[in-house]
């Protein structure tokens, strides 16, 4: 790591026109485990892999819900994260109490991003450092919303952020033109073998360390129980695993490192300066 | 000060009168609440009047917060609206931060503390809050307007309050009556009495009228009925 | 209202102009969360009584829509002032709305609607206000004005199709609302309703049983209340979208010198 | 820029020994890395056109707009930093809806750039906060005053203009508008010019994807910004893809 004079605030443009802390900002996102959202054309999905600090801590909560159609997963500072959902929720309740009728997607996303913005121009703040991936439900379908620590927002099919997550939006790149017409169950699996490729050789996804949620017509938004977990995972079970991790030499240590440091190279589907 | 209108009433020009905002209204309707072991019903008229006019014959002045717990409002109806959409998004707040619903016990407390924050403005409203405790067993929550809280097998509310609540004492409390035992009171006798005292005070009472609207709480979940009165 | 004590909102830079972000406000009801953009108003003079004011306005739903009508008098106490009073506004494709009572409070408010849905069509995302969220609106909007007892002076009529189906409801200036198949305020309550309610208990109305109670009423309307016109705007919202028309009603008072006040 | 580096540009509230602000113009810097804007001010109303850049497939086609409507009658297209533009837009929305309430009318272009451009300056005086990194293109069709077109950089400057671009290509594209006989030609025209020009200051080599966003207000539309129909839009990117088709024949020809 080195060090620029231009990197110290986030008030200050470098000479090329960049804003080094708000690109550090978007690194945060990449240190959060991974979590990918999915729509077919009723349904969004968010799937996020839960990781447990210690042997003796529990898996750290990845998917929050907001209302009863948005849901959001996180990826980045969880504290950051909280305060994003709080104000989420709140606007959602507002929003309900004044109108009757659930907060349209696209504009609380928008309130969002105009909220977080703020905090990239000002001396006594910083950016918040966490990534959302957004699902939700209203009048015109799901949505499947990305947020950025640059305050930078994007509707999307379908997308993976946080650690490794290249090589699931390489699998979701892949296969976007299946997910509209296939059905839900079809749409999990998509997102579970998303998941899966971000993951090392050793590990794999159990009910513990996978998150899924779903929301869509006439569903309200749903975490899935155990129970579900263990039905929508054995879609998925025993298949052999595809992409950077299954290609690898078997059992080959290097399988997985290499990627790793790909990823860093990788260009992040969405760059910090999104001016382009 | 000497006012003209009420000292002097002959002096007084017709037609010449001073207004003055008047923040409630009395828009009427009556709730009947009974717990049981394993049950609570509560049922509410769907008349909403205005002194001698009828605003709607259809109005349900049950509010659905849980599973479990239903209110019943009725008074000031402006006051009521707002009570509730205040109640419902402060119950999703609780639900957000605890990760469940309200038990009816404590939405009983937060209803108090909501209507006494109003203390010196308060919201004209008759409050009947029924729904299952956290033991299972039916619970009937009574209140004032300004937050007196307090607890219940059977309660009426609302402008017919004092033609129903004596029947109920009598029927369910069994006041009054000589050589009778005390026994658990099922669920269909519940339902049938509540709809007597209403057929009885929708002939005294010109606030309550037109249908009951009645919701059964169980363990299962809520059912509907509805019931009509009569309609003058 | 204390959902939040706002976290993430710093002062404002750029006093005098709009914040960056601000949160979302009730007209007339600046909210601590949102740096305030107005001086607090320090008198306390708050309306007692309406000035210039409009009578009753009726609405009616039918099986596919609804229809709102009220006519273009605004009285200045029992002076008939202003004949040419508008008070049943097109909001957008889906809504109509009537009002009766203080006609610069309609104003006041007609114009918040109006900026309402300018925002909403620059946001763009081609979604529309339904009649439920407007009339939700509308109550809390009233309800907000009445417990700082300084009310806006009104009784509205919102009409519109929610979700494909005809809505009606109706607030006034407390914030009472409802909503039901037929809906008329002040002098209109008495002799409007019965005539309207008595058409639609015989059954599903249509577009055209519907336009003719409501003129029926309108007529009769005129003829008993003194702060009535012989013109008024009738709308009717469907699904095919709104028209509002100007009406004039033919009035007879041939038999008047038939009737002897005793 | 030999002051590079001496610790002179810092700050948005500090001069450089010979009389520059260089916060401001870095924030400029972060303009010019953005997909390329232009605005065509005809004979009967104003024409936007963006090359929106995508940069992942993952996107929604078509969402994630850099034209905005601002009140009835005023558009903007916005270059740079997107997320400051959106802050841009919202304060010259509200702007608009203070004017609208405060008057009865729709705001003069001429009074919302003033107050727009002193909000964007306001964010240059201070070294608490950094200038915006955007720049954007207002612009409106009024019946007394004809087509209008302002744009506004980070520094809070503004000009009005018969023909303007910014962005990544802006100079390919200058010259371009230059050619034109702006104040003849209709917005019909002038949407196929717009079109033609954003393929051809396409660096096809460095991004691969864009998307073109039209919008206009005029005459025709009766003073409303709105998007060009769809027709219309893909009748002239289809043309502007035919000319730059003719084009590379032309060269490989004379190769």
């Amino acid at each position: 790591m080195f060090r620029n004079q231009y990197d110290s605030d986030v008030t200050v443009w470098s000479p090329q026109g960049r804003l080094h802390q708000v690109e550090y900002a978007m690194e945060a996102v990449k240190l959060g485990s991974a979590t990918i959202g999915l729509k077919n054309k009723d349904y969004a999905v968010l799937i996020a892999l839960k990781r447990a600090v210690s042997e003796l801590s529990a898996y750290q909560k990845k998917i929050i819900p907001i209302d009863e159609h948005i849901g959001i997963s996180i990826s980045g500072l969880t504290a950051d994260a909280r305060m994003l959902s709080r104000y989420m929720r709140t606007e959602c309740l507002n929003h309900r109490y004044s109108h009757d009728a659930p907060m349209p997607v696209g504009r609380l996303i928008s309130s969002v991003g105009n909220k977080m913005q703020i905090c990239t121009q000002r001396y006594d703040k910083r950016p918040l450092g966490v990534g959302l991936l957004v699902a939700g439900y209203d009048d015109q379908g799901p949505h499947i919303y990305q947020t950025c620590p640059s305050a930078n927002y994007f509707d999307c099919r379908a997308m993976a952020i946080g650690a490794r997550s290249q090589s699931a939006r390489t699998y979701l790149e892949k296969h976007l033109n299946t997910f509209m017409d296939c059905d839900l169950q079809e749409l999990v699996a998509h997102g579970l073998r998303a998941l899966r490729d971000t993951l090392p050789n050793e590990v794999d996804l159990n009910t513990k360390n996978v998150s899924i949620c779903i929301v869509g017509p006439k569903t309200p938004l749903r975490i899935c129980d155990e129970e579900e977990l263990s039905r929508l995972l054995a879609l998925v079970e025993g298949e052999e695993r595809r992409g950077g991790t299954a290609t690898g030499d078997a059992g080959a240590p290097g399988g997985a490192a290499p990627r790793d440091q790909g990823d860093d190279r990788d260009p992040q589907a969405a760059v910090a300066m999104e001016t382009e | 000060m000497l006012s003209v209108n009420e000292n002097f009433p002959e002096y007084a020009v017709p037609g010449a009168k001073q207004h003055r905002f008047e923040p409630y209204a009395d828009n009427g309707g009556s709730i009947v609440a009974i717990a049981g072991d394993d049950y609570a019903v509560i049922g509410a008229d769907t008349r909403l009047s205005t002194g001698f006019s009828i605003y709607t014959r259809d109005q349900k002045k049950l509010f659905k917060l849980s599973e479990s717990t239903v209110l019943g409002a009725t008074g000031c109806w402006c006051d009521t609206l707002t009570l509730t959409r205040l109640l419902q998004a402060r119950m999703q707040m609780y639900e957000h931060e605890h990760n469940k619903s309200m038990t009816t016990p404590a939405v009983a407390q937060m209803l108090s503390t909501m209507l006494y924050y109003k203390r010196f403005f308060p919201y004209y409203v008759s409050n009947v809050l029924a729904g299952l405790d956290s033991d299972g067993k039916g619970c009937v929550y009574s209140y004032d307007p300004i937050g007196h809280c307090a607890r219940h097998n059977f309660r009426a509310g609302g402008s017919a309050a004092a033609q129903l609540q004596p029947l109920l004492d009598n029927q369910i409390g069994l006041k009054n009556m000589q050589n009778v035992t005390e026994a658990p009171l099922p669920r269909e006798k519940a339902l049938a009495l509540l709809k007597d005292v209403f057929i009885s005070a929708a002939e005294r009472d010109i606030y309550t009228g037109d249908s009951i609207y009645i919701l059964i709480i169980t363990a299962s979940g809520i059912q509907e009925e509805k019931f009509e009165l009569r309609k003058d | 209202m204390a959902f939040m004590g706002d976290t993430m909102n710093p002062t404002p830079l750029w006093q005098n102009g709009p914040s960056p972000g601000a949160f979302y406000n009730f007209p007339g009801n600046a909210s601590t969360i949102a740096p305030s953009r107005h001086g607090v108003q320090d008198f306390t003079a708050h309306s007692a009584s309406p000035i210039t004011t409009t009578t009753t306005v009726i609405g009616v739903k039918f099986d596919k829509g609804c229809v709102i009508a009220g006519d273009t008098l605004g009285s200045y106490g029992s002076l008939a002032r202003f004949r040419d009073c508008p008070r049943v506004m097109k909001v957008n494709d889906l809504i109509l709305l009537g009002c009766g009572g203080d006609y610069a409070d309609f104003q006041y408010l007609k114009d918040i609607i109006q900026q309402k849905i300018i925002d909403e069509r620059c946001v763009g995302d081609g979604l529309q206000l339904k009649p439920r969220s407007l009339h939700c609106w509308l109550t809390r909007v009233l309800y907000n004005k009445r417990s700082k007892m300084d009310p806006l002076w009104n009784s509205y009529v919102v009409a519109g199709i929610q979700d494909g189906e005809p809505f009606l409801g109706a607030v006034d200036k407390l914030g009472t609302a409802y909503e039901d198949a037929v809906i008329s305020n002040g002098l209109g309550a008495y002799m409007a309703t019965p005539l309207l309610r008595d058409a639609v208990d015989k059954g599903p109305l249509d577009q055209e049983t519907a336009i003719a109670v409501v003129r029926k009423s309108m007529e009769v309307l005129f003829y008993r209340d003194a702060r009535a016109f012989q013109r008024y705007q009738l709308g009717v919202v469907t699904a095919e979208g709104i028209k509002i028309t100007d009406e004039e009603l033919k009035h007879d008072w041939s038999l008047a010198h038939m009737i002897q006040m005793k | 820029m030999s002051s590079i580096g001496t610790g002179y540009d810092l700050s948005a509230s500090q001069f450089s020994p010979d009389g520059r602000v260089f916060q401001v113009e870095y924030a400029a810097k972060a303009v010019e890395n953005s997909g390329t804007v232009i605005g065509l001010r005809g004979k009967d109303g104003v024409v936007f056109a963006v090359e929106k850049l995508i940069t992942s497939k993952l996107y929604e086609p078509g969402a994630n707009k850099r034209i905005f409507h601002i009140d009835e009658h005023v558009g903007m297209a916005v270059a740079g930093l997107i997320s400051d533009a959106r802050q841009i837009v919202e304060t010259a929305r509200s702007e608009a809806s203070n004017y609208r309430s405060q008057y009865g009318s729709p705001v003069p272009l001429k009074y919302l750039n003033e107050r727009v451009s002193m909000y964007m300056h306001a964010y240059t005086l201070y070294s608490a906060v950094r200038p915006y990194g955007c720049s954007v293109v207002m612009g409106t069709w009024t019946d007394y005053e004809g087509p209008q077109m302002y744009m506004l950089d980070p520094s809070g400057v503004s000009f009005s203009y018969f023909g303007c671009a910014v962005g990544k290509a802006k100079q390919a594209a200058k010259t371009e508008i230059e050619k034109l006989k702006l104040g003849d030609l209709t917005v019909k025209e002038l949407v196929r010019e717009a079109a033609r020009i954003i393929y051809l200051v396409h660096d096809e080599l460095k991004d691969k994807q864009f998307e073109l966003e039209l919008s206009w207000v005029s005459k025709d539309t009766k003073g409303r910004h709105e998007l060009v129909p769809r027709e219309l839009a893909t009748e002239a990117e289809n043309q502007a893809k035919q000319a730059l088709a003719d084009i590379e024949d032309s060269d490989e020809g004379e190769m």
